[in-house]
C-alpha cells in the first residue's frame, strides 16, 4: 500500500512550502480563536442574561402606616401571583442603607438628615418567562389595584432592552461564527490549492505513469488535516491563555468576570472542527482529476 | 497486440496524422521514424491516452481506446512503461525515488522496489548516482533515469521516445541492448527517433512518418 | 526600458496566482481593519479623556451660613488658585435638582421631605496638567484651611483611575497596532516568498540569460505594492463603512457616538502605508540575489 | 578570446575535469566531444558562470573568471548566447516572448524587438508558431527556439550545448549551417556534442574530453 508514501509526501511539502503552511496555520489559528471567543462569549452572556433575568425585579413601595400583619399577608398575595418567584420585605430603615451604599461618596447629604423620608418596599423576582413588556406591565396594572400599595417601580423598559440587547449580540456573534467557519474553510481550500498548483507539472507526470486518484489526493488530505488541526490546536491554546490572562487580571476589577466558564469539550471539538475543516477544504481544492 | 485503424489527429489549425493504420504485434520491437514535428511523439501520446484522436480507433490489447472509461485509464496505463523525449523526471526526488515512483504507484512493497530499482540502476549503470538530485547530474544521465523508471516495472508496452537523444554513440548501444533484452522477456517495445543510426541493422520494422502520414515502412 | 515588461509581468502574476494573492489581500486587509479601527478608537478615546478631563471637578462644600459676599470673595480666592481654571458656584436649591436628575426615577425619596439637607457648594474644574492624585491631595489641603469650606469632595481616586485606564488603552492599543503591522510585513513577506519560489526556475533561467537584479526584483516590488494598495484600499472602504454603520446605528443611543470622528487624512495614508509595506514586504521576500 | 590555464572541477564525491589548458580564438568555431558524463555541459557552465571552478584561471575577453564581480556577472553574461541541453525555456512566455527575453534584458525598445524576431523565427522555421505555447510542441521545435534565443542578441559568444539532440539529420544540417553563418559575422561559436555526424567534415578544431582531461584535439 502507497500511506507510508502519501505520509512522507504530505510532510515533505508540508515542509517545502513552510511559508505559505505556517501563513495557513495561522489565519487558521486566528480565525478559529475568534470563533472560540466569539463562542465563549455568547456561552457567558447566556450565562449572564439568565442570572440577570433571576435578579430583575419590581419594585413594590408600600403605604407607610401598613401594620406588620397587613404587611404578611400583602406577602403572600403578592407571592401566590404567578409571575412572581421571590418576594423579599424591605423596611424603611433597610432601604435608607441601600440608598447610602448606592451613593457611596455623596451619601453625606444624609448626614445631617434626622428623619427617614424613605418608605417600605418589597422587592418581587419575577420568573423568566414573565420577563417582558407586556406581562410586567399587566402585572404591574393588577398589582396597583391591590389595598396597601402605593407605588410600583416596574422598569419594563429596561428588561426589554436586556432581552433586545442579548439577542442582538446573539445573533451578530452566530453570523461572525459562521462567516469565520466559511473563511477557515477558504482558507485552508486556497493554501491546498496553491500547493496543488505548485505540484500540478509533477502530479500530470504521476498521472501518466499510471496513478490513482486517491494516490494523488491522498497526501492532500492529509496536508490538509494536518494544517487544520494545527490551527485549531494554537487557538485552544492561545484562547485559554487569553481566557486565563482575563480572569486573572481582569478578575479582582470586575468580580463576574471570575465566573466566566471555559468548557473543557470545547478543547476536543475545536482539534476535531480544526482536522475536519482541513479535510473539506483540500477535498474541494483537489476537485475533480481528469486523466 | 495494437491497432491503429485510419487514426487521425488534428491540433487546432493542422493535422498531425491522417487516417493511419497499422498492426504491432505482441512481443514485437518496432520503430517509428520521421523528421522533427512528423508526429513521431503524438503517436505514442495517442497510445499511451496522453492525447485523444479525433478519428478511427485504436484498439491496445483489451482496450479500444476510443471507449475507455476515465476510471480504468490509471490501470491501463500500468501496462506501459514510457520514455519521455523531455524526460518528465520529478524535481524534488532523488534519482532512486523517480525510479521507485513507477513501483510506489504500482503498490508494490518497500522491500521488493528497493530490489528492482537498484538492479535496474545497475543495468543503466547509475548505481553510484541513485541519492543524488536528477536536475544535478548531465542530459545522458538524467535520459537513462528516464529508461530505468519506464522498465522497472517490466511493463507489457515500452513507449521509448528518442531514448538516446542525449547518449554518446556507446551508451546508445547499451540502452538499444537493453531494450532488445527487455523486448525478449516479451515486452511489445515502441522507440521514437530521428537517427536512422538507432535502428540500422536491428532487421527490426520501421515506420517512418512525415506530412502527418506513414509514408514508407522499411526493415532496420 | 524593462519597466512595461517588469509591469506586465508583475499583472501576470497576480492574475495567475490570484488565490494566493487574493489570501493575502484579505488577510493584509483585515488587518489593517483592526489597525484602523484601534487608531479611531484611541484618538476618539483621547478626545473623550480630554473631555473627561476638561469636566473634571473638585466639589466644595460651603458652611451654609456664608453670606453672598462672603461667597463672592471665596470664589475669587478659589478661581486664583493656579490650578483652578474655572468655577461654578451650586447653590442649595440647585443642588437638590442636580441630584434628583441623578437620581431619575428614585427621586421620589425627597418628595416628602419639607426641609432641604444639602448644603451650597462651589464646583471646581481643574486644569489638564493638574489632574494627578499628588496635586489634587495638595490642593485639597491647601483648600481645607480656608474659612467658610466644611467639606471637599475631591474624588483623586477617580482621576487616577482614568489617567491609568487611558493609558493602559493607549499603550494596548499601540502594541496591538505594531503587532499587526509587522504581522502585514510578514504576511505580504510570505506571499512575494511563495512567488519568488514558485517563479524559482524562471527567474534562475533569466539570471543566465544576463538579467540584472532590478530586472528580476522589479515585478515582485511591484506586484507587493499592488497587493499591499488594494489591502489599504478595501480597509479603509471597510472601516468607514463601520465607522458609518456605527455612528448611524448606535448614535442615536449613546449620543456620544455621533461625536466620534474618522480623519480624512486617514484614508490618504492607509492606502500610501499599504502600499509601503507591500514594497517593504517584497523588498524582504526577494531578498539577496546571487548570481 | 577565451583561455583555459589548468582548470579543475570537482563535484562533492568526483572530479569532472582535471588541470584543463586550451585556447580558442575569438571568431572561431569549436566542437567539444565526448561520452556522457564526461564534463562536456559542465566545461561550457564554467565559461557563463553557471558554476565556479576550484583550480586554475579562464580568462573570457576582459575578464578573468575568478576575480569577476557578482554585480558585473549580468553584464558579462549579456555577451555570451546559450543553448541549453534542457532548453530552459519558460514555461508561461509564448514562442514568441521567450525568444524577445534575451533582448527585452538588453533593454532594446519593442519596436526592434519585434524586427529581430521575426527575423530569427523565419532563420529556426518556426515563424509559424510563434504565438503557441513552448510547451506544446515537439522536442525539435523546442530545441530550435532555444536556438534562437541564443542567437538573437548576435552575442559574441555563442555556447551550444547538444544543439542538435532532438532534430532529425536535415533539420539538424540546417541548425548547423546557422551557427556558421553566425560565426561568420564573428561571433565565437562552441559546440558540445555526442555525435560525430556534426563535426565530420566541417574541417573545425575538436576537443575530445574523456575521464576529466582533453584526451585528445582533432579536426572534423
Ligand atoms: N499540444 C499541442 N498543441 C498544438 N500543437 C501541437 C501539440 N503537440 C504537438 N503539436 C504539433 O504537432 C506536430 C507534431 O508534434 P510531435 O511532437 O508529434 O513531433 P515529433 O515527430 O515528435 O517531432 P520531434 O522529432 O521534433 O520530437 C508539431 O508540429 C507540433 O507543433
Ligand atoms: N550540480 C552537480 N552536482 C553533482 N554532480 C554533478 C553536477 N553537475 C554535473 N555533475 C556530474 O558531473 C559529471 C559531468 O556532467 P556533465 O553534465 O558535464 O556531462 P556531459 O559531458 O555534459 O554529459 P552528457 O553528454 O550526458 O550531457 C556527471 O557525472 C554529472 O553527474
Ligand atoms: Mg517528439
Ligand atoms: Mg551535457
Amino acid at each position: 500500500m502507497y500511506i507510508t508514501y502519501s505520509i512522507k509526501t504530505a510532510f515533505k511539502s508540508l515542509i517545502d512550502e513552510k511559508w505559505i503552511n505556517l501563513l495557513c496555520v495561522l489565519t487558521v489559528a486566528s480565525s478559529l480563536i475568534i470563533i472560540i471567543l466569539m463562542g465563549l462569549f455568547l456561552f457567558n452572556i447566556e450565562r449572564l442574561a439568565d442570572k440577570l433575568h433571576e435578579r430583575y425585579g419590581m419594585v413594590v413601595f408600600l403605604d407607610e402606616r401598613l401594620t406588620e400583619n397587613e404587611i404578611r399577608s400583602l406577602l403572600s398575595t403578592l407571592q401566590s401571583r404567578e409571575e412572581v418567584s421571590s418576594v423579599r420585605y424591605i423596611s424603611k430603615e433597610s432601604a435608607m442603607k441601600e440608598l447610602k451604599e448606592h451613593l457611596k461618596e455623596m451619601s453625606y447629604i444624609f448626614d445631617g438628615l434626622d428623619v427617614n423620608p424613605l418608605t417600605p418596599a418589597v422587592e418581587l423576582n419575577i420568573k423568566k418567562k414573565y420577563i417582558n413588556a407586556k406581562n410586567i406591565k399587566d402585572l404591574s396594572n393588577d398589582l396597583q389595584k391591590i389595598n396597601g400599595i402605593d407605588e410600583i417601580y416596574s422598569a419594563e423598559k429596561i428588561a426589554e432592552s436586556i432581552n433586545y440587547f442579548y439577542r442582538s449580540l446573539t445573533n451578530l456573534g452566530l453570523i461572525i461564527m459562521i462567516t469565520l467557519t466559511s473563511g477557515v474553510i477558504f482558507v485552508i481550500y486556497s493554501t491546498v490549492k496553491i500547493l496543488f498548483y505548485r505540484r500540478k507539472e509533477e502530479i500530470e507526470i504521476i498521472k501518466l505513469l499510471g496513478a490513482t486518484k486517491s494516490f494523488i489526493r491522498m497526501p492532500f488530505l492529509i496536508e490538509g488535516s494536518i494544517i487544520g488541526f494545527t490551527g485549531g490546536l494554537i487557538s485552544i491554546i492561545v484562547s485559554f491563555l487569553f481566557y486565563f490572562a482575563i480572569t486573572y487580571r481582569l478578575g479582582s476589577v470586575f468580580p463576574f468576570v471570575e465566573t466566566l466558564i471555559f468548557p473543557t469539550e470545547a478543547i476536543f471539538v475545536f482539534l476535531i472542527i480544526g482536522a475536519l475543516l482541513g479535510i473539506i477544504g483540500a477535498f474541494i481544492a483537489v476537485g475533480r482529476l481528469r486523466f | 497486440m495494437i491497432y491503429f485503424e485510419n487514426v487521425s489527429k488534428f491540433y487546432d489549425y493542422h493535422t498531425v496524422l491522417k487516417s493511419v493504420s497499422f498492426t504491432i504485434e505482441k512481443g514485437e520491437m518496432l520503430f517509428i521514424t520521421g523528421p522533427s514535428g512528423a508526429g513521431k511523439s503524438t503517436l505514442l501520446k495517442l497510445i499511451y491516452k496522453g492525447a485523444d484522436f479525433d478519428e478511427g480507433e485504436i484498439v491496445v490489447g483489451n482496450y479500444k481506446l476510443s471507449q475507455i472509461r476515465t476510471s480504468e485509464i490509471p490501470n491501463y496505463r500500468k501496462n506501459i512503461g514510457i520514455v519521455f523525449q523531455d524526460f518528465k523526471l520529478l524535481k524534488n526526488l532523488s534519482v532512486y525515488n523517480n525510479v521507485a515512483l513507477a513501483l510506489r504507484i504500482r503498490g508494490l512493497s518497500e522491500r521488493e522496489i528497493k530490489a528492482r530499482v537498484s538492479e535496474v540502476l545497475k543495468r543503466v549503470n547509475l548505481r553510484h548516482l541513485a541519492e543524488s538530485n536528477p536536475m544535478a547530474l548531465s542530459g545522458g544521465e538524467q535520459q537513462r533515469i528516464v529508461i530505468a523508471r519506464a522498465v522497472v516495472a517490466e511493463p507489457q508496452i515500452i513507449l521509448a521516445d528518442e531514448p538516446t537523444g542525449n547518449l554518446d554513440p556507446n551508451t546508445s548501444i547499451d540502452i538499444i541492448n537493453l531494450l532488445k533484452d527487455i523486448n525478449l522477456n516479451g515486452s511489445t517495445i515502441i522507440i521514437a527517433t530521428h537517427s536512422p543510426e538507432l535502428f540500422k541493422d536491428t532487421g527490426k520494422r520501421v515506420l517512418k512518418i512525415d506530412a502527418s502520414k506513414i509514408v514508407r515502412e522499411m526493415k532496420g
